[in-house]
């Protein structure tokens, strides 16, 4: 005979249920578009495009002399359509996608052309809770990224390069340099075990690196160094700077893909590296040549920036502060010296300022991370700060030799069959009107 | 008739228009120039690359003028653009052929 | 006797219930404020703001000559006040209300100044969900769309005419031309069935149409085509298309009003269209001329962009890569039809950027929106390609009619009471004193 | 012996359990990250810092001399940078913290250097339903709101000071004006009754007194009134003044902390004033001067932006027209009077632009916000308006004596040690040169 | 020879170089500059502000000509440039004594 | 005293300022000037409007010096802005028949 059901039974279960939507299942929770977190990465990806268009732009163009103005514009602007088509094309499956026994080396060309990414796919940032976003948007978001960095380069090379070859050269960086030391970080390679949340390896020491090779392959600019070559508009120049600080926000606040405290944190130690790093430069000038200067205190800032970037997503706010007055320090004696002391022409000081301000960065997140309040989740199973340091080293090490040697072959090809500079008559010309027929001005 | 061209401290310019107004002048040609000379120039800082600018931001004056009123001209440029101090400039004097004016065709004197 | 429950039955129940907050009903599910896609149209409200001003604005204000300059920032600055205030007034009711009997037509004048949107009132972007954003947010956000739609309109006229006559342009030109047309497009109008995400032929036909017009009413520039009248100030004019680019995001990706799949594949195809514009318009010019300009580069993500824009909402990747290579290409060539074989001055080439580059998105996305893994969604119903084509040809045919014949009756009767053009001796000064009082640069 | 239950008795509590998800307790409900919410305040956090620079940093920039240009832009970044250290150290702690039993007078020192501010905390932004958002987000984005002020107040004083007073300067103010303010405002002390949503006191009645009194107290510049001062590049100002107005949307509509219904009426009534204020000065010029001119308009947009700040919470889109006119056209006659009867040297109009701006607007809403469709919440216990505007006015009596005094004697302390202004010579040759060892333009 | 300064309106520089083109002058120097003579200036108004602008933009034109070719040069000028409005300009002349062409060396009349 | 007027390529003003300081010229005054003449200009390009720029960035230098300076002046600029290509430039002399220092007052080649 069928027993009653007793009330108690009821109110029990009537209880559980009440608690269902509060409790997680131990079991996988359903996975959830969320549309939070999807207008957060949305505004993310506009954020860092506008870092490179019109940020970075404006940054670099205002240093240059007023008769390459827009050769710089051009390059920034021509690297944001080439790269992205590269991306779509290859790059993201090379960087992001999953390699299968090759994983740890590449990720394959399975996701070529948006292949297998479907309108609907789902990519889980929160596993916890099932809160995902559009796989697409992880692409587009990306993309940003793989245009920003060749984009850093141009500074090495600046008012002497071929635009032709900057071409060639951006778009073979991008698939043989960018997408693998970017899979091997942040794709799941060999380098997996790296902290560097937004790019200190794969976008800042990357694009240092190939800005120095680049710079000592096609040798100084005319007049370099005896020649004054003051920036032209350094109007253009703090509102570019200015552009990429805001810009930042997206780039490492939103590498954690979620709007939630960890970005709120990555926000705050971003800020306050950038805000550091350049109050650093300008006292560092200011003590050293008697004055600061506005130029001093926005390549402070972007020191900053470029040193928190790897940092951002594990260290607190004393760490940021402690970080981003090292890069101001250190990059600032690191333009000294390669300036000066080496004299070579890295025109924008793009090697002092990102490659050093990376390398700064990736090794000091192993120990602020760990230490001040870092580790900002509070993980359980922290490694030891040497282990860290040891995984962070290794990802230096490798980065800066791939990325050295790579664009050294490169540049290499594309001299043989294209050349890489202008001549000497279109160099003293300016390369607006001789390789776009335009001027920048007429007041 | 004279071509009295003035070499002055920009911010100077509003002083000596109102000085040579004051005397007659009715008619100044100004240019914006560079000039190299005895003051020296600053030093501008740009991230360690250290430059010293030689051509210091001067302006150029121009002034046709009749024969007999060249040393009143020269007398007052020299008291308003004056500081006392090194790069107030020159003031050079060269012989006036002719002069047209072009919207009457006048010559001469008149056409001043 | 009452049979007693059995164990199964509650536990059928219970499981019903268990389920219920993941499934939806059959019936209308509830309506709730879904804070993710209300800040994501907060965000792209601001972003389309930020396209005309300073977007559009800087774009223009570089391409004139310096003593004109200020005479552009003013038109785009003053139309995005009056607009606002006329959007607000009636604009939006006439567009997006609800016309009752007439609605085909227009939206009658039930919502204007506000009336009837409640500081509560919600507006359903998820009919499945019921997830909705504040109706005010979708006034917000149409009426910047309702901005920019004039403010391109004065590149046709550029550099020539009265201050006080585009004034009175712009007001009757939102009501007369835009609001229609939108309504007919987007309102519910006999034009609904057009496949139009964001905008082909409710700005940018209409701009380009209206600009032709007037340019053609108002006269050539003097010393057009002989005197050279180059850009004054190409950074601002990258920067300014740098904003746009990033601005355009909101544009496109804010016109599903979700942050959801749609608006990451909205975003991506709408950056593939830029991207390959602007390369086609490049290359273009490199085959054509010999050198590619930086100006051709922007000018060719615009067409890309305006271009995409209605097909934005139906395409996938492939379908953009094409139509932003056809749109670089035409667009590139209609330029070249206007300036040197008709001569007609529009001044900054609206009608063959944005006129012809909305007729081909707006006809294209029949195409691709029906092929290359377009239909987004997987529209279940999808009409054949033809039938699409059909509803799209409409639409042109409807807003090239209309707008061209309203702008011609606006025009001819401000003529009559105000003059539309600056005297000889105004346009040989520049707009800048002429108009207002005002030097754009004192170096 | 036990009553078998009851099919009804079980359908009751399933009902019960059905519209459990839907009803909220009246216990407290369950606090959770919204991330919806946070998605628009890290958005609204860019936009902020985005208003400062390169917003405020151009507009200013573009009015100076171009002699001058770069030590406004080098004021604006380091305000930027120094102040948001010095609100991490110490200024949320008084502003935002809770004073315990001081609480009225100031937030006291718990939570300096962001102690007690855990990664994981949450703030509360919805008390009915338990949305919050990450506590430090709220500690960054009111940082914003620091730094912007002092920034405002370089007006007063441009093209004369010493670079390293002003340092002095913006430190201490924040610390003894500004976080004071915001406290008694904001941090519930004892003005916390006044309507003030986005910083009518806090901010622009504070930046407008201080401008003012440090003008009277550094002195006019060398030339003021007789000397043609003419801004140096208007199209710099003109692109600030835009990038005020789109990152002034998430000033206003961020400081309700929410995506949400109010964000939208905030952002539309911001946008109504800002229209409308622009219109009314540009239209007070044309019939004054002869002329609408372009700073006229920016000038009124940022006056109507400023006004509409402290109401953009209450009023509704009537009460927003109104305001923006009555700015236009109050601040317009306030700058002539200041200009040119007291002859008073408030070089860029801080003080009649946003001082007079903010008075009007706290006044006007307790007017507007009582009436015209205001309370945008139709709250139960609005107060009388009479109440209301007793509220508003000892805020705006507090705000202005505190300031103002507190500004006298930071800079007679500052100008003891160190004076305050540059010599005469180096204000003829510029601080650029003099202050920076730059030159803003080389063309 | 003689070297010609003409003051002219800027947007008439077109016109003048092509009648100059046209009546065989070859090489001209042309600089912008600022004019202060019968022709008022305009005023420019910033926030109230009010500021007559005493400086109107002018193009200076320098010929380097052969004496007899004076008289049609200083013709040309006037036709080309003038509007018959205040502020057409004026053209003055002073000798020339000397004339090399950098490149070649060459002197007098075959330098210009 | 002479004035010496040379017109050169812009990228040659710091080579040719250093070869006149090493010859004793102690003043010169810079003025940034557009050149017409044999040398062709570039051609610019926007959105197809294909404009032929006429004019050519040029840096005309103003030399006053003892009529006795004169030739060596002309020889060191003909020397140190010469590429000999087309376009290198002119140098004009006209007779200075009075200079005068601002600040002191001097007159004659004291002034210089
Ligand atoms: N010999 C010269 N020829 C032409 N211009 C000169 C000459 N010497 C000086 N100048 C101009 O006069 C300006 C002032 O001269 P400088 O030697 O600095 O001071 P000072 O006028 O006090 O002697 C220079 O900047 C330059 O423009
Ligand atoms: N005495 C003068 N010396 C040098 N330049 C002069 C003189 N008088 C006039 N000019 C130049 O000629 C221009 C035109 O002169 P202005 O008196 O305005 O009209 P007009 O040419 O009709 O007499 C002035 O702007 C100025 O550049
Ligand atoms: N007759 C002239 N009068 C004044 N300036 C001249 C004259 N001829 C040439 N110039 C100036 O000299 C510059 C160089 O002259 P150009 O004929 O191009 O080449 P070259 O110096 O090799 O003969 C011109 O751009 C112009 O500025």
């Amino acid at each position: 005979m069928k027993k009653p059901i007793t009330k108690k039974f009821i109110i029990a279960i009537s209880l559980a249920l009440l608690l269902l939507p509060l409790v997680s299942f131990s079991a996988e929770p359903k996975v959830y578009l969320s549309a939070g977190d999807t207008a957060w990465m949305l505004t993310c990806t506009a954020l860092v495009l506008f870092m490179t268009i019109p940020g970075l732009a404006l940054f670099y163009a205002g240093l240059v002399r007023s008769k390459n103005v827009l050769s710089v514009l051009m390059q920034c602007f021509a690297i944001t359509c080439l790269v992205s088509l590269v991306w779509f094309a290859l790059g993201f499956s090379i960087a992001l996608g999953n390699g299968g026994a090759m994983n740890s080396v590449w990720g394959g060309l399975a996701n070529a052309f948006g292949n297998g990414i479907d309108f609907d796919s789902l990519y889980t940032v929160d596993k916890s809770t099932g809160a995902s976003i559009p796989k697409i948007l992880v692409l587009m978001f990306q993309m940003t990224f793989a245009i920003i960095t060749p984009a850093l380069i141009i500074g090495g090379f600046a008012e002497r390069m071929k635009f032709s070859s900057m071409l060639w050269f951006s778009a073979a960086w991008v698939l043989l340099v960018y997408a693998p030391v970017c899979h091997w970080v942040w794709g799941g390679g060999f380098l997996k075990d790296t902290w560097d949340l937004a790019g200190g390896t794969v976008v800042h020491i990357n694009a240092g690196v190939a800005a120095l090779v680049a710079a000592i392959m096609l040798g100084r600019r005319k007049g370099f160094p005896n020649t004054p070559m003051p920036p032209h508009n350094l109007a253009l120049t703090v509102a570019g700077a200015s552009m990429l600080w805001v810009g930042w926000f997206g780039f490492n606040a939103g590498s954690g893909l979620m709007a939630g405290n960890a970005a709120a944190m990555t926000m705050l130690v971003t800020h306050l590296g950038a805000s550091t790093g350049a109050l650093a430069w300008m006292f560092m000038e200011w003590k050293k040549f008697g004055k600061p200067s506005v130029l001093g205190i926005v390549t402070g800032m972007v020191a900053g920036l470029g040193t928190i970037t790897p940092a951002s997503g594990h260290v607190g706010p004393i760490g940021a502060i402690i970080i981003g007055l090292s890069a101001g320090i250190v990059c600032f004696y690191a333009t000294q010296y390669l300036k000066r002391v080496l004299k070579i022409d890295d025109s924008l000081d793009v090697m002092p300022v990102h490659g050093v301000g990376g390398i700064l960065g990736v090794m000091l997140v192993a120990v602020f991370g760990l230490t001040l309040d870092g580790l900002q989740k509070g993980v359980a199973d922290a490694p030891s700060i040497s282990t860290q340091l040891g995984h962070q080293a290794l990802a230096v090490v490798v980065t800066i030799t791939w990325c050295a040697l790579m664009t050294f072959i490169i540049l290499k090809v594309i001299d043989k069959f294209n050349g890489l500079r202008v001549n000497s008559d279109d160099e003293n010309e300016g390369l607006d009107i001789t390789q776009h027929d335009e001027k920048g001005y007429n007041f | 008739m004279k071509l009295v061209i003035a070499i002055i401290k920009p911010f100077k310019l509003d002083d000596v228009r109102e000085a040579l107004g004051e005397v007659g002048v009715q008619g100044i040609t100004v240019t914006e120039v560079k000039g190299y000379g005895r003051q020296k120039g600053h030093t501008e800082l740009y991230r360690g690359a250290e430059y010293v600018i030689e051509f210091i931001p001067k302006v150029k004056l121009e002034i046709a003028t009749n024969a007999d009123q060249v040393d009143k001209v020269i007398e007052t440029i020299c008291h308003s653009a004056g500081t006392g101090q090194i790069g107030d400039g020159k003031i050079f004097v060269v012989d006036l052929e002719q002069a047209t004016r072009i919207r009457t065709g006048e010559t001469g004197s008149d056409a001043l």
